[in-house]
């Protein structure tokens, strides 16, 4: 069996779906949302990548490798804020993020 | 091979290298003067937003396409770009007596307003998906860090995580959609998506189209990618708050604008289906959201809302006309809302800040400027004529009425009259209750803006010609 | 579209092996220390880290907020410097530009480094 | 000279408005007063110009806004009807404004009361010279504007601030309608301006639009619509209850905007509109309906009301159905020429009670007046004028244009017309009456406000302002008091008997008196007789089988002399009631308690909205809030929706928990939901 566009597509889907479920099922931890966002951006990647080369083209790729890096700087400022956050009211349970509502 | 790799031209990115290389300066000069620094730094951040919107100016009329066509510089470009920019520099304006009061006086929050404004630059004249998506990081990590800039208060933490959280989620069905798209069409050139598309659409491309559209409604903050406007409004900073409302939205509405209008013109009738369902859904909540509102930071944000949802009717019509009401609108909506968070910076006690709606009350007899200058506001909010909200609304009507787009527009007439609630609520409690304990005197910064938008809203019926033809002239450049 | 079952699953053999060689190598390594590992403590091995951890802990223990810190500052330039390799492989076809280009970048890079540092994100204290 | 006629009120108010506080209140009066009579002088230039001349034009101001086919220009639209009236407008706005120097002369915000005055009379202008719909928009929400703020002119009193939020919440649902109606016309035609919709509109005669699933005769919908909004702005059955309780502002304001002026507005609109309406015939009947059911039904409410002002208020209501009768049945110069002479008479009215109140020391209740003659002569003289010229006494301004309409009534084709005719008689019958007891309290029979009477009243009276308080004089700001009225004694022990106004207020009342009596007898051939089609130059439109001003010159003889008779009844019975037999009105209130309380009580219209609407938004919102919330939403006003708002917010709100995953949740099923749409959709083609 050969490996098509497709099987990527659906584990790039089911990845993007795990990590979509991940932001709202977990209550816990706000780093396991860090995660789910990682794993969303990675799902993007593999899509990114599956197309480039089923279309021969490079900037698939190209655009890959930015996702990369921006998802570094996203993850970075996401942890800074997350400290900051914890040093404040110290957890970081997702149920406890709700001082503002209404 | 490849053509030789050449330097691109830089003269039509020269108001985005002003702001690019300002920033880098700033930051040395912060890094290397220390904390004391930030006085400095926030004058040479005005000093930076002037020279690019004076590079911005200088620009030749006409189209040019750099990098690869990549990036974008037309007439639509140069007109958002210039309400950007204006919103950018009035929230820093504001923002200085707030910051000195609160203790927030760091030399990072100049150098992020501008990097999100060049982020914002950048959103506006990206002309693929790839300088959408770094244009929109590039804005949206700067604001999630200006968010929680009040480090020590748990308010701005939370509201700072809450934007991260969702907004690296959006951004992340923003991409996701962009690969679809990609994938099916083949490239990310917007002009190149549109002729790969030729009018047809695959199940590929739409569903990519709704993820993209997820991410976009997500930035312009439209029902129901909305949730966290009120409560990142309420909890981040009042200026911050007042820079999110104005600049980041005209931006990422320039950026919806562009991407349906030059990537998927030939599907109109595919992608109107999103636009009028978020723009009837963002409408509403924006209307009867705003009415149980104790916070005027948060009602303002269900205003917000409310008035992306009225410019969306004019992205709906799908024509130059419509387009032309959304510059019009935009506009119009970043003068009020700078005016508003204006006055809601003006409500201090000495050196506390406070932020419901109860303490506006009898602020007509004892600061009656600032109630009538509010009450000017508000009524244009509502679009009441002859005041510039009232233009706004109409144009963006008119349009969606040429495209028998009748139900939206009976909508929005509507939901603009529920709407009228909440804002006349406010004017009843400024004049006609008990006064409240009075607020300490205006600094002149916030009265000059004060002034100056409440008097652009009043006399703006006298000559809105300027702004329609302009508008008018920059909705065309991209069709 | 019509295939036999037998077909189906042979369609899906390498990746039976796959979970199998996968799951041996994991189990060989997890039970391999207990039959050939010397177990001879002494204070040298048993002593802290220099990052210090202990030797033997929970490893859910909470740790210094301080490490988030460096791994998020390396993670940064780390992923940055990913743009340094399709770079040099096609650094002969790319020209002044190309080279300037780079330099640009590293300068940014290299402001970012000097704000790092003058903040004293850099010291551990 | 159109356009200084236009803008100098705007000059006005600029100035008043803008640096009143460092000109003083002395010098924006005088300047404000001065423009408004320069205009007013311009303006009657400019009606004998248009009006027996040919001057006749459009003056291009500039083009305001283009957007796709939508082209809008700013532009003086000048012809007869844009003339007659400029002179009603300026002129009542002038004397008003000279007036209100006298009447005003206590207040200390007086430059925020002129700069608003000329705010509105610049509003007014703009709305009556407009060359298109959209301009008249615009002129239209800058006077609902301008009345909102001249109602609520005294704030500090919570019964103006009411009435002032009732009257704008009232009048935006007419505006509702007529936002509609323009936009209607507009997808009809293509255009907003006038010209281009009445070339247009004479080939729209069959066709439909199709609207919640019904198709709709398309004129009669966009003029039914448009109605909506008149009946708004003029205070017409079902919308009206916001007249009345406008009486609250400062009397002065009560005679400009709502006597002569603003509330005229809808039969303006409805004029300028006439080949519009003339294709709608359906439409006609109901103005015609409405029109007369107001003119009736508020007729019998000033039957009983004691309130000065009220009185007044209402006979305006009853007042403008009589024009919406004329307009209805085709007769539009009929009803112009009554906007034209009822701005006079009323106007007179309302000042002449101004006067009183005035002179009684802000004493309002017709109860407590009486004998007034001997003291104000020159007012009773006034009011006596103001009240035959109503009334429709011979030769009088009234008598031309009311009887004009009853026998437009009588002659008309309209389906609703008999219902018309009876009704307008009838209450012409009862106009004489009420105009005549209101008089007949305040000015003849015996002084019931002597030292007993007044000082035991007086106690309650300012008892009860100072709890508003402590105003005087309808009601004055605070700040005011203690008021030392140095031409008119003061209040608390001992009395001074009233005495006549200041001559800055009799002047406008002298000349006033003047248009009452004249207007009718020197402009009746130009309007309504002989030179109609010369005076109006096509400016009104009539329909190719409307014969209607040949058909009322014709009816039956009893048909005219029916007002007189029953004007002379109604002053016979008016007379025998208040000045003979003193005692039957209480017998005949006793006799009938139900009837009278049923007038008394305004037809119970306030308690039915009560009931309606504002109830139950006030429980629902108890009931949802809890809390003090509702009493925000419900203050503001007779709204029924805001109780489903309420709801649909307490909604929309608890969905709003704060959590981030919910948030998330909300963005999954937004786009779930979207994807789905289009799988669903892709299936169907």
């Amino acid at each position: 069996m050969a490996i098509g566009l497709t099987h990527y597509l659906v584990v790039a889907a089911i990845l993007f779906t795990l990590g979509v479920l991940g932001i709202f099922i977990n209550r816990k931890n706000v780093i396991v949302i860090m995660m789910s966002i990682e794993l969303i951006l990675l799902a993007v990647n593999i899509n990114l990548v599956a197309f480039s080369t089923h279309l021969n083209d490079i900037t698939g790729q190209v655009f890959a490798l930015l996702v990369l890096t921006v998802a570094a700087a996203e993850a970075a400022i996401g942890l800074a804020i997350l400290v900051v956050y914890f040093r404040n009211r110290g957890t970081i349970a997702v149920d406890d993020i709700n001082m503002m509502k209404g | 091979m490849n053509a030789p790799f050449v330097m691109p031209a830089l003269g039509p990115i020269l108001p985005e290298l002003v702001l690019a290389v300002g920033a880098l300066v700033l930051v040395l000069i912060g890094a290397l003067r220390g904390e004391k620094s930030y006085g400095l730094v926030n004058g040479l951040a005005f000093v930076v937003l002037a020279l690019a919107a004076a590079a911005l100016v200088a620009q030749p009329a006409g189209k040019v396409l750099v990098f690869g066509d990549s990036f974008s510089v037309d007439g639509f470009a140069r007109i958002m770009k210039a309400i950007a920019l204006l919103g950018s520099a009035v929230a820093l304006v504001l923002s200085v007596d707030y910051l000195r009061r609160e203790n927030l006086t760091r030399f990072e929050y100049p150098i992020l307003i501008v990097l999100a404004t060049l982020g914002m630059m950048m959103m506006i004249s990206a002309n693929d998906l790839i300088a959408l998506y770094l244009g929109l990081e590039l804005q949206s990590l700067a604001a999630y860090v200006i968010a929680a800039i009040h480090r020590d208060n748990v308010r701005s933490s939370e509201a700072g995580l809450k934007y991260f959280v969702l907004g690296a989620l959006s951004s992340g069905m923003l991409l996701y959609g962009s690969s679809l798209v990609y994938g099916f069409a083949g490239t990310v050139s917007f002009p190149g998506i549109a002729a790969a598309l030729q009018g047809q659409s695959s199940l590929g491309v739409i569903l990519g189209l709704v993820f993209v559209s997820a991410g976009l409604a997500f930035k312009i903050s439209a029902v129901p990618f909305h949730m966290w406007t009120p409560d990142v409004y309420e909890g981040a900073p009042t200026p911050v708050a007042a820079f999110f409302a104005a600049a980041p939205k005209v931006a990422a509405m320039a950026m919806t604008v562009r991407i349906f209008i030059v990537a998927f013109p030939g599907i109109v009738g595919d992608w109107r289906q999103i636009v009028v369902f978020i723009s009837i859904a963002s409408m509403a909540l924006g209307a009867f959201a705003a009415i149980g509102q104790r916070n005027i930071k948060r009602l303002m944000a269900y205003s917000s809302i409310g008035h992306v949802g009225f410019a969306l009717v004019g992205l709906a019509a799908g024509t130059a006309q419509g387009v032309n009401g959304v510059i019009v609108y935009m506009a119009i909506y970043v003068v009020m809302t700078l005016g508003t968070f204006a006055i809601i910076l003006g409500m201090r006690r000495g050196d506390t800040y406070v932020e419901t709606i109860d303490d506006l009350a009898g602020l007509s007899r004892s600061q009656p400027f600032m109630a009538y200058a509010f009450g000017a506001i508000l009524f244009s909010l509502t679009g009441i004529p002859p005041l510039a909200g009232f233009f706004a609304k109409f144009y963006v009507f008119a349009a969606a009425i040429e495209a028998k787009l009748f139900a939206l527009a009976v909508i929005g007439v509507v939901t603009s009259v529920v709407s009228a609630y909440y804002y006349l609520r406010i004017v009843k409690i400024m004049f006609f209750d008990e006064p409240a304990q009075s607020f300490s005197p205006l600094t002149p910064a916030l009265k000059t803006v004060i002034a100056v938008s409440t008097i652009a809203i009043a006399l703006f019926w006298l000559a809105p010609a300027p702004l329609v033809s302009a508008a008018n002239a920059a909705a065309r450049s991209l069709f | 579209m019509t295939q036999t079952l037998p077909n189906l699953l042979n369609d899906y053999l390498p990746l039976g092996i796959f979970i199998a060689v996968s799951g041996v190598i994991g189990l060989a390594l997890l039970i391999a220390p207990f039959a050939v590992a010397f177990k001879s403590p002494d204070p040298e091995k048993l002593s802290a880290y220099e990052c210090g951890f202990n030797a033997f802990d929970d490893a859910r223990m909470k740790f210094d907020v301080r490490f988030y810190l460096v791994a998020i500052l390396f993670i940064i330039f780390d992923l940055e410097v990913a743009f340094l390799f399709p770079w040099a492989v096609a650094y002969g076809d790319l020209g002044w530009a190309g080279f300037w280009s780079m330099m640009v970048f590293l300068g940014v890079l290299t402001i970012g480094f000097v704000y790092e540092w003058k903040k004293g994100a850099l010291e551990w204290d | 000279m159109y356009q200084a006629i236009v803008f100098l009120p705007l000059l006005g108010f600029l100035i008043a408005g803008c640096f009143g506080r460092f000109i003083g209140a002395r010098a924006s009066e005088v300047v404000t007063t001065a423009l408004l009579m320069v205009s007013a002088a311009l303006s009657w230039v400019a009606f004998f110009q248009v009006g027996f001349g040919t001057g006749a034009t459009r003056i291009q101001l500039m083009n305001w806004m283009t957007s796709g086919a939508l082209s809008v220009d700013w532009a003086l639209r000048i012809d007869t009807l844009t003339v007659v009236m400029l002179v009603v407008v300026n002129s009542v706005s002038a004397l008003v404004h000279l007036y209100s120097i006298g009447y005003m002369h206590e207040d200390p915000a007086r430059p925020r009361f002129f700069a608003y005055l000329s705010l509105f009379t610049f509003a007014m202008l703009m709305l009556v010279t407009s060359d298109n719909l959209v301009q008249m928009f615009f002129g239209w929400e800058g006077v609902g504007l301008a009345s909102y703020l001249l109602i609520g002119f005294w704030y500090q009193k919570e019964s103006a601030n009411a009435a002032a939020i009732k009257a704008f919440v009232v009048n935006r649902v007419g505006d509702f309608g007529f936002a509609l109606g323009i936009f209607l016309v507009f997808v009809l035609t293509g255009s907003v301006a006038y010209d281009a919709i009445f070339a247009k509109v004479g080939g729209l005669g069959e066709a439909t639009f199709r609207f919640l699933g019904h198709d709709w005769h398309a004129l009669t919908l966009a003029a039914l619509l448009l109605f909506m909004g008149a009946m708004g702005k003029s205070a017409q059955f079902l919308l009206h209850t916001w007249l009345p309780d406008a009486m609250e502002g400062p009397t002065p304001v009560s005679a400009l905007i709502h006597a002569a002026t603003m509330v005229t507005a809808g039969v303006f609109m409805v004029a300028r509109l006439s080949p519009v309406f003339e294709m709608a015939p359906t439409a006609l009947i109901v103005v015609t309906a409405i029109g007369a059911t107001t003119a009736f039904f508020a007729a019998t409410i000033g039957l009983v009301q004691n309130d000065i002002k009220r009185v007044i208020a209402y006979s305006t209501c009853s007042q403008l159905g009589y024009m919406f009768v004329a307009l209805g049945v085709g007769a539009y110069s009929a009803g112009i020429f009554h906007l034209f002479t009822h701005a006079f008479f009323k106007a007179l009215l309302f000042l002449g009670a101004g006067s009183v109140i005035h002179a009684m020391h802000h004493e309002q209740d017709i109860r407590n007046m009486g004998g007034l003659r001997k003291h104000i002569p020159f007012t009773a003289a006034v009011m006596a004028i103001g009240t035959l010229a109503l009334t429709g006494f011979p030769f009088t301004a009234g008598y031309f244009s009311k009887d004009a309409i009853i026998e437009a009534a009588y002659a008309s084709k309209n389906p609703a017309h008999s219902f018309a005719f009876l009704a307008t008689v009838i209450a012409a019958f009862m106009t004489s009456f009420y105009s005549w007891r209101l008089y007949f309290l305040t000015f003849e029979g015996k002084a019931r406000w002597g030292a007993d009477a007044h000082s035991l009243h007086e106690g309650v009276e300012h008892a009860g302002t100072a709890a508003q308080g402590g105003h005087g004089h309808d009601a004055e700001p605070a700040s005011a008091a203690p008021h030392h009225h140095d031409d008119h004694g003061h209040h608390g022990d001992g009395h001074h008997a009233p005495h006549e106004s200041p001559l800055v207020m009799l002047i406008p009342l002298g000349l006033l008196a003047i248009g009452a009596v004249a207007a009718g007898f020197a402009f009746k051939e130009a309007f309504i007789g002989h030179s109609y089609d010369a005076f109006w130059k096509g400016s009104l439109f009539t329909g190719q089988g409307n014969t209607i001003l040949h058909d009322m010159h014709e009816v039956p003889k009893w048909v005219v002399w029916s007002p007189f008779v029953m004007m002379a009844l109604g002053f016979a019975l008016a007379f025998y009631m208040y000045i003979v037999n003193t005692g039957a009105p209480r017998r005949l209130a006793e006799a009938n308690p139900l009837l009278y309380r049923f007038l008394l009580n305004k037809w119970y219209f306030d308690e039915l909205y009560d009931f309606l609407f504002v109830r139950p938004a006030k429980w629902l919102g108890r009931f949802l809030w809890k809390t003090g919330d509702g009493r925000i939403i419900d203050g503001l006003g007779p709204d029924g929706i805001s109780a489903r708002v309420v709801d649909i917010t307490n909604r929309v709100v608890r969905i709003q928990t704060g959590f981030v995953y919910h948030y998330a949740f909300a963005m999954l099923i937004g786009v779930a939901a979207l994807v789905t749409w289009y799988l669903l959709r892709g299936g169907a083609h």
